[in-house]
């Protein structure tokens, strides 16, 4: 249950960071937290109480002793897709504060809101 | 293992500290340290529920590179936030 | 006022997600899709491992797009970055116990990397953290040595052969079997290096291709000057 | 040794080609620019050899040789069928167009990433699995960030991220959905879960749709979530434009209604999305009448249509549906014109603004005369193919009894062809206000129109012809058991 609490707070932290943050730098900050959040989120929905990783190393372990392998899966493959956005996001900080020589995005004209 | 519920409770506790840390944080690189900070808790929670490939990609992925492309863009652009 | 607003939505947004979220059983077994491809992995497939096994074989279609979105995100910010590279980087190089440490190191990363993405149906690990683990190791080459350049033609040979490679067994499964990507090779004795079928060689050139996905990221955000 | 043509070449021989491009670019730089043609033109070849078939018997593929719900199939049955081959044909051309008006640095970059863009959309369409869908979505979201900023303008640069975050929180929603929705049914494949969500307790049913609604809904452009949109059709390249009204938003509407008609399908639902639909429709095509910039007004214009679409599927009836993906073809292809004719009118006029193209009528005659035959078939006059899907949603939305519904997209029309017209108007009737810019629209650019136009022109003759197509398509999407028990392979 710990797990679900942290990771519904993570989400929240992040987004609290991305409506409230002015600095662009501190937003994409903010977008690698809901990731985390996430991640955590669903690799506790496959946790299987006394389980073991879903790994068959030794002969004697069987599928009854295993947690659920789809949602490391996913988290998985979510996490790498989450680094191409965050490179991406942050390719675009530079190119902005190429522009503006500012990370405020009060002072980038249409990125207020 | 009866102290692990104590430590994944402290675990979870320093994680969503280092979480808010990185958010009000006003030197960005130490918001980015924070990062880096709930990146590695969250590979240790990833150990203890049992999913090693996910802590490995985790470590690789989220606690190196995206910490360091952070870096690298905080020399391209400016410390502190105004 | 934006502050009060945002927490005021944060809130009720927060209270409806995590009252849901605890509806959910933490901790217990359930009949699904997972428990199936437990019970038939190291049969049907002959990986140890089953998240590999879930992530080359069952699902291995997002794999192809996952490898795409890396792709895409080396080849978008190339794009986005692309006029301001070219010139050249100050050239001070780190301090030598930094250099000679990292001289040491650099191969043994790089062997690290390749074991990882090998092993990867025996032991936790794969392409994605092999190819991550080897573009920290050129990255931290990049740190130590100012005049070290990665050669831009050999990235993008290795980088599309790896793509290729993985189509061109998609292809072949498709040819040979019935569906794109399916095992056409023994599958071996589960627990040993030569075994798994294609899994093993679809996780290499994902390892290269990552790998040399990173580096290219790497490189083309280093080479950005200010 | 046969190669059988099947549905995942949509998705392999386009990765393949792009993963190919940089090896192409070091031997030569200027047969890159081909690759997308060719690849276009080999899956149109494609989906005239499978559509035929998919239109009496859709084909599931089964991908790796684990049956379903075990691995991931592609379900092509006659909406994805058509859909997808809608898709590859508007790709061509607007690869056609961009052939000569991309010159721009890095050429070989662009077209990878507008090659992945189609292919995303199109893997949205095709696939059976809800997480790569998900999947797909990111592929086509970052091709598009990556293209909106692809200019490297300062304009470009912001658009690009505004579209980025709001486009992260719609990915955050949609992995939230599915995380959900797999605690609860243990599956990822949409049939099996369709089949197994009615053991779901209602509130969680309830925020799982709502998830849903909010990230698809950005992609797709619903009302409050659709602020990204008009600053990233005008400041993307024009042909990028065009692909994101004729494609992008395509396959995001293919994908919530799929999920809507699939796993959602009780009644409030449908009383929500007519709602939705009017209200993005009247508030988008309000502000498309206050823009002064061409591109914007296209883009709240397409906004507008997208609202127009949801009320007829949100009526939920088989011809309202019908008539529906009618629109959806429809828009496709008149504000795919539209963008690439605005376009060459913006760049021959140099200056983005609706004042600068006075007198363009005369100096451009072709590129005009294609913006205007575009503007009157989405403002749907008779002889024009836009006339018939707008008389067809009005006929299914009357059948309904939705007067009221009936009236506000009277509405909304008579205010789209006021901002038209003005538009129009200006091209032909006003005076030139400066020496516009004398350079000749490359043929490439003018066939990709002109193709256009001439489908705009038959189908508005021939309707019937594509609502046949469609009869099936329609059937298919409201028809949720038919869609398990064909997608599980039973």
């Amino acid at each position: 249950m710990i797990y679900y609490v942290t990771s519904v707070a993570l989400i929240l932290i992040g987004m609290y960071a991305v409506l409230v943050k002015r600095n662009l730098v501190k937003i994409v900050i903010g977008l690698t937290i809901i990731d985390a959040g996430i991640h955590l989120l669903l690799i506790a929905i496959g946790y299987v109480e006394d389980a073991t990783a879903p790994i068959f190393s030794m002969e004697s372990l069987t599928a009854n002793q295993m947690v659920d392998p789809v949602p490391q899966a996913l988290v998985l493959t979510a996490i790498v897709i989450g680094l191409g956005v965050t490179a991406v996001a942050l390719a675009l900080v530079i190119r902005l504060y190429d522009h503006h020589k500012t990370l405020n995005i009060n002072k980038i004209r249409k990125l207020k809101w | 293992m009866i102290w692990l519920p104590v430590f994944v409770f402290v675990l979870c506790v320093v994680l969503i500290a280092a979480a808010i840390f990185a958010v009000i944080q006003k030197d960005l690189m130490l918001a980015v340290i924070g990062t880096g900070i709930v990146s590695v808790i969250l590979s240790a929670l990833f150990l203890i529920l049992q999913a090693p490939d996910v802590a490995l990609t985790e470590a690789a992925i989220g606690i190196a590179l995206t910490t360091i492309i952070f870096i690298i863009t905080l020399k391209k652009t400016k410390r502190y936030e105004e | 006022m934006r502050k009060v607003f945002a927490i005021i939505l944060l809130g009720i947004f927060g209270f409806y997600i995590l009252s849901t979220i605890l509806l959910l059983d933490f901790g217990k077994r359930s009949n699904n899709v997972g428990q199936h491809y437990l019970e038939t992995t190291v049969q049907e497939t002959g990986s140890v491992n089953s998240v590999t096994a879930i992530i080359v074989s069952y699902r291995g279609f997002d794999t192809l797009g996952e490898v795409t979105v890396l792709f895409l995100a080396a080849t978008g910010l190339g794009g986005i970055l692309y006029d301001k590279k070219g010139k050249k980087r100050k050239l001070q190089h780190a301090s030598l116990i930094v250099r000679v440490t990292s001289q040491i190191i650099y191969p043994l990363i790089i062997l690290l990397g390749v074991y990882v993405f090998v092993h990867g149906h025996l032991t936790p690990g794969g392409g994605f953290q092999g190819g991550a683990i080897i573009a920290t190791g050129v990255l931290m080459m990049f740190m130590s040595y100012r005049t070290f350049e990665t050669n831009h033609t050999i990235l993008s040979w290795i980088e599309s052969i790896a793509g290729l490679t993985f189509v061109t067994i998609g292809f072949t499964g498709l040819m040979l079997g019935h569906t794109f990507l399916e095992n056409f090779l023994s599958l071996g004795t589960p627990n040993t290096l030569v075994s798994a079928g294609i899994i093993p060689i679809i996780y290499t050139a994902v390892g290269f291709k990552v790998g040399a996905e990173l580096t290219a990221l790497l490189d083309n955000m280093l080479k950005t000057i200010k | 040794m046969v190669i059988n043509f099947t549905p995942v070449h949509y998705i392999a021989i386009p990765l393949l080609a792009a993963f190919l491009i940089p090896l192409i670019a070091k031997v030569s730089k200027n047969s890159v620019k081909f690759v997308p043609g060719i690849v276009l033109l080999y899956l149109s070849y494609v989906s005239f050899t499978l559509f035929p078939i998919a239109i009496n018997n859709p084909i599931v593929e089964v991908i790796a040789g684990w049956q379903p719900p075990f691995g991931i199939t592609l379900v092509y049955g006659p909406l994805a069928a058509f859909l997808v081959s809608m898709i590859t044909l508007i790709g061509f051309i607007i690869w056609l167009y961009s052939f000569r008006f991309i010159i721009r640095e890095p050429i070989e970059k662009y077209y990878m990433l507008f090659l992945l863009l189609i292919t995303g959309a199109t893997g949205i369409i095709l696939t059976g699995d809800i997480f790569n869908l998900f999947v797909f979505l990111e592929i086509t979201a970052i091709a598009a960030y990556s293209l909106t900023a692809f200019l490297r303008d300062k304009d470009g640069a912001e658009a690009a991220f505004k579209y980025l975050l709001i486009g992260s929180f719609a990915s955050t929603f949609i992995l939230l959905a599915i995380a959900l929705l797999y605690a609860q049914t243990g599956t990822l494949n949409i049939a099996d879960i369709a089949s197994k969500i009615d053991n779901v307790e209602m509130p969680i049913r309830i925020i799982i749709l709502i998830l849903f609604t909010v990230g698809l809904g950005i992609e797709a452009e619903l009302f409050p979530l659709n602020g990204w949109a008009p600053d990233a059709y005008s400041q993307a390249p024009s042909p990028i434009g065009a692909v994101f009204g004729g494609i992008v938003v395509k396959a995001a509407i293919y994908a919530f209604m799929r999920l809507i008609f699939v796993l959602f399908n009780f009644e409030s639902v449908f009383y929500f999305l007519v709602i939705m639909g009017v209200i993005t429709m009247i508030i988008a095509e309000m502000s498309a009448m206050q823009q002064n910039q061409i591109k914007r007004m296209l883009a709240f214009s397409s906004i507008g249509q997208m609202g127009l679409v949801i009320i007829a599927f949100g009526i939920g009836t088989e011809p309202s549906v019908q008539a529906a993906l009618f629109q959806m073809f429809n828009h496709a292809i008149i504000k795919v014109l539209l963008f690439l004719a605005a376009g060459y009118l913006v760049f021959h006029s140099g200056s983005k603004s609706i004042s600068s193209l006075d007198g363009l009528g005369r100096d451009k005659p072709i590129t005009s005369f294609f913006f205007a035959l575009g503007a009157l078939a989405i403002i749907g006059l008779p002889p024009f193919s836009g006339f018939w899907s707008k008389l067809y949603i009005l006929i299914s939305v009357a059948k309904a009894e939705l007067i009221a519904v009936v009236v506000l997209v009277l509405i909304s029309s008579v205010i789209e062809a006021v901002y038209y017209l003005r538009v129009v108007s200006r091209l032909y009737f006003y005076d030139e206000n400066k020496e516009a810019n004398v350079r000749r629209t490359p043929a490439t650019g003018l066939i990709a129109m002109g193709i256009l136009a001439i489908v705009i022109v038959v189908v508005g003759l021939y309707p019937s012809a594509i609502m046949d197509v469609l009869k099936p398509a329609a059937s298919e999407l409201v028809n949720k058991a038919e869609y398990i028990r064909i997608a599980l392979i039973k």
